[in-house]
């Protein structure tokens, strides 16, 4: 039943060449599949804005904040976190 | 008197084993890592707590009926807690770098000869008197090469649970140690005008692209290597949830309630497989020899492979980018930064290391189902 | 060469059958529907990977061992995973509308004769050479005329669980295409002239009323329809939760990790049903036919329930609200909403809607509890 | 064992009867339950001004916000509901 | 007729049996104590309703394949949802005030008192024709006296579940009680000089010594009393993901997923144990009155232990702060505080009373370990 | 096999005994070795600057707020708060 010290080096070895090859052969397949993929679904140029203005339209009317309130959302958002991590037992 | 005596029977003092002190002491010194050293802590502390908690004499955490057997027979012996791991993975990971670029993928490939040399080396490593690993053993042991904790989880679960515990703590030992073990083999292999190498900005990537990758890699996986779909499908489902862009509810809940529950359950069932009898032997030593072999050959390996394609590549190709491969998300992508920054202060590698990153995940859970495949 | 040939062996391809490849089209089309044209995507999504992940060859992900088979066991075989959303629908649930006007529960009532008169078509189908449908099986499809789908999983999981996968695909597909089922079935029966009424604003309602309501409903389920109990008691269980006002907290876990969390897993669970043997039959079609009749005829029933309803009624009664009794909350109340303001720009019926709407879900939960005395 | 189709028919026609029935007798009984209940626990007059000042009371002392702040609140849990969603690995 | 005749078999009035009805009236005074009055509402509220929903003829919730039965067995029975619990309490709990002032742990440990007075009164109950309680059944209605719901829960899960639904409910229902029980016995206790004792402020607590100290109770159970192993290290790992600061996800999800969602089912199969048989019988009064005894001689034992300190002590202690030793957290440091204002308008006590307040929780724990180590 | 009376109050008399000792045994223990963890580590003297500098340094730059971004802040927190626990079925 134990397979001698030579067969399982053999068998290692067999294993590292068929291994090494199917995680190529996989990911060759898969550069070519994206490559292809990336050529059929390219970025469309407006695409940026498009997300930033889809963000606003659901979440706020209220327009790009200017320096000052972006300072105040700054700390806003760290004093929140702080805030939500520091627990209290209720 | 009964009682006082009963109740000196029930003390740990009565039945201490020097093996259980010694696991207290690898428990204490895995959590001391993770808390000073910030060695990957978001495992290995839950890791050094289950083993302290599994080595307290009487209290059988570990044994039938006690939590941490619960929590190893319902998620680790089924393969459920990694496989978990993987969606919240997926859902965290953004694609982006790797298909801006696609080529990154042969680096993802690369870095996981470390994997299979390892396997080798585990297999001469009968050869030491003492140690004997059989294939199954040494496939999971090489994975640790993957540089990725939950796939060597997943795969020893399924093909060497009496090496778990020692395989997941030298995985994610040597992921902390990214920033150590890899530039000395980066540096080794590479000029320094190899490393001052520029490469060109990334282009955007579409939203479609991005939805339709996940899936892509799913078909493939189906067709080509189904042992490795259980692993990559939940990295998919994760990946689809995230970019889909219309279950952002799910998308989070795998990426905060989901992973974070599973990682301290499956941190403590990893870590109450330390026992003495499984960890203190010459074996662990060998497979923490072995583990730190993958992460250098994994590493050279990559950077070799980027060397080559630089050769043949029209845009430049900066060869550190290749270390990345070997994943330890984030970890390699920064040290390569790093390197990067080292050799020319202008030279930011971040996002283009990103790529070999991320492939790398992808990388190592398709050699893991190759293992899968052929070993059990 | 041996082991090349077990990694052929081990690949997708050399074991591909036509159904799996079917199947994992089905898959993509609902994953397709969910993302593009966001059919109830929640749970679509989640249901088209299952599909997937289940028909891929040699991986096992819905077979003893594998994950989505530990899913399905643990979650929808003893019914906890739609009792579970359940308990956070009710979380979310506010039945102020149906509490300040409580005639609409009537409403409710009359909208779930799509589920019985589907019944009948369900045995008369029988007649069809190839189909054959069992009393249970019949009750299991015609609940999908109640159009809510965890009352649809849990009433099939218990009496037709071979079923299952298509019962949940037709009844959250439909779900999805009440914009487009239901309003010609409402213009049919409604003149323009009874479109227009507009209706009374609606009283507010006191917390008291909103805390007891819970515990009233349960009650006189307990009294009335035991069988109904397990669905009706975790809804009520959520919405006490939510109106009591002093466990904010386990509200908010039902309303958000505990709904997420079993959404991915139902949905998961409920696509690994869909083998090409359960699914690519005449069975399905006859499935996905009488799930249309019944979105039919439960809406037909709550407009001509709404119109005599409006005929003895002190304050006017606008017939389109009938149409939101079959629930699918909050779609069929949105349409409602529309069809009111095509008819007249200043008649918004939202809030009254929302009543037959969220009576619905009760109607359909008491359907369920009458079919389960009655046929298992 | 197996049901002649006229059998199921009739099993069928009398299960949508009682079934009917059934529903519409729950929730008749539910109305006038219901009915019963919103009468005997009216609307108190002052219900949501209370509820108002009791969440004021356990959250801030900080008043109404006037518009200029409203815009910087909107804009500031906009950003962090983006920060909160733009997942990163860490 | 048939149909119609299964139908009122069907139904809860022809299956009602008294017991029932009055088993869901103890259900809703529970709900009615959580929301009215806010007795414990996190878990009072999920234990009545889980009290009605067991109680409904017919709907099986509770019985084998019911979900409340499924929830029972796989979080009480097997104790992992106490210990989840203990694991969040763990991430919640600052140990800051009793690390500022050690000494405060004896006042922890002489409010157990109330624990072990409490095992005798219940022994001695068998006097009383009717009433009977085993050393195993006196020993989980003693644990009440530990002010700790998820302590008694798991003790009595583990000893005397039989018991397990009346002992739930007495420990929460006192916990709420603690600003009714204890001042008397504080107030009868002192003299208003000793409530006007003003304490020194604590001096901050190092960071390290906050991280070495959950490590540091986890050693000395594990050498002392392993039986407490699972309670204490839970509470132990809780507070170390908490102090670390190097896992805030991770403490976070103890904190607020896990305890959340856990509280639900615990509170929901804990009330399913609330069954005529089991709760409608003369034991049930024996153990809501040894449930406030326990609570007076805690408190006592605390205020006494607090006297007797003060006069060895070098700076002064107020003995209104030994009442705080029966945990109940924060309840009873917020009634100290009250009773101290009351005593002196500018006497704060809360910080000084959270010391023995965490101290009970671990006194408690260690209580439980012994009984578990002696009685079963 | 059941025990008397007498001999299960002897019972409960020797494990009241046994147990207080014990929880004083323990607690005690804690006592002495917590003092000693106290004295081992104590309190640095700019801990409390270190952790705020440390927080600050990884999740903002914008430095303190004003009292009128505090207002600001305070009502974001508050509102974001409310809007978070509102529940919405969508
Ligand atoms: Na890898
Ligand atoms: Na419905
Ligand atoms: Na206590």
């Amino acid at each position: 039943m134990q397979p001698t010290m030579s067969s399982m080096l053999t068998d290692a070895a067999t294993l590292m060449a068929i291994g090494m090859l199917s995680v190529f052969l996989f990911l060759v397949v898969l550069t070519l599949l994206v490559s292809a993929l990336t050529k059929l679904a390219p970025m469309p140029a407006s695409a940026g804005n498009e997300k930033r203005s889809s963000s606003q339209g659901t979440q706020s009317e209220a327009g790009q904040p200017n320096a000052a309130q972006m300072a105040a959302i700054a700390t806003a958002v760290t004093q929140y976190r702080a805030a939500h991590e520091s627990p209290a037992r209720d | 008197m009964e009682d006082l005596r009963t109740l000196w029977l029930n003390t740990g003092v009565a039945n201490l084993e020097w093996g259980m002190v010694l696991m207290v002491v690898v428990g204490a010194v895995l959590i001391y890592l993770a808390i000073r050293h910030k060695f990957e802590p978001l495992l290995l502390l839950p890791i050094g707590f289950g083993a302290i908690l599994a080595n307290i004499p009487l209290a059988g955490l570990a044994e039938p009926g006690g939590l941490l057997y619960y929590i190893y027979q319902i998620g680790i012996s089924t393969g459920i807690f990694p496989l978990l791991i993987f969606l919240g993975v997926g859902a965290m990971t953004d694609f982006s770098a790797v298909l801006a670029n696609p080529k990154m993928f042969i680096l993802g490939a690369a870095a996981q000869f470390g994997i299979f040399a390892t396997l080798i080396g585990a297999v001469a490593l009968n050869w030491v008197p003492g140690m004997e690993f059989t294939l199954e053993q040494a496939a999971a042991i090489a994975i640790i090469g993957g540089a990725d904790g939950p796939t060597a989880i997943y795969l020893s679960s399924q093909i060497a649970p009496e090496l778990l515990g020692a395989i997941a703590v030298a995985a994610y030992s040597y992921m902390a140690l990214v920033p150590v073990i890899q530039p000395p083999v980066m540096r080794l292999l590479t000029s320094k005008k190899e490393r001052q190498i520029k490469m060109q900005q990334l282009k955007p990537v579409s939203k479609r692209a991005k939805i339709l990758f996940p899936l892509m890699v799913l078909i493939i996986t189906a067709f080509l290597l189904p042992t490795a779909a259980p692993l990559v499908g939940m990295l998919c489902l994760g990946n689809l949830l995230r970019e889909s862009g219309v279950v952002d509810r799910l998308s989070n809940a795998a990426q905060n309630e989901i992973i974070n529950v599973v990682t301290i359950f499956l941190g403590l069932a990893v870590g109450a497989q330390l026992s003495a009898s499984a960890f203190l032997n010459v074996q662990t030593l060998g497979i923490l020899l072995l583990g730190a072999v993958a992460f250098v050959i994994g590493t050279a390996a990559g950077v070799l492979m980027a060397k080559l394609m630089n050769v043949f590549s029209k845009d430049p190709i900066n060869p550190l980018i290749g270390a990345a491969g070997v994943s330890a998300v984030p970890m390699s992508a920064r040290v390569v930064n790093k390197e990067g920054l080292a050799a020319n202060p202008q030279n930011f590698l971040l996002m283009h290391a990103m790529g070999p990153n991320v492939a790398g995940v992808l990388g190592s859970a398709v050699a893991a189902g190759i293992l899968l495949a052929l070993v059990s």
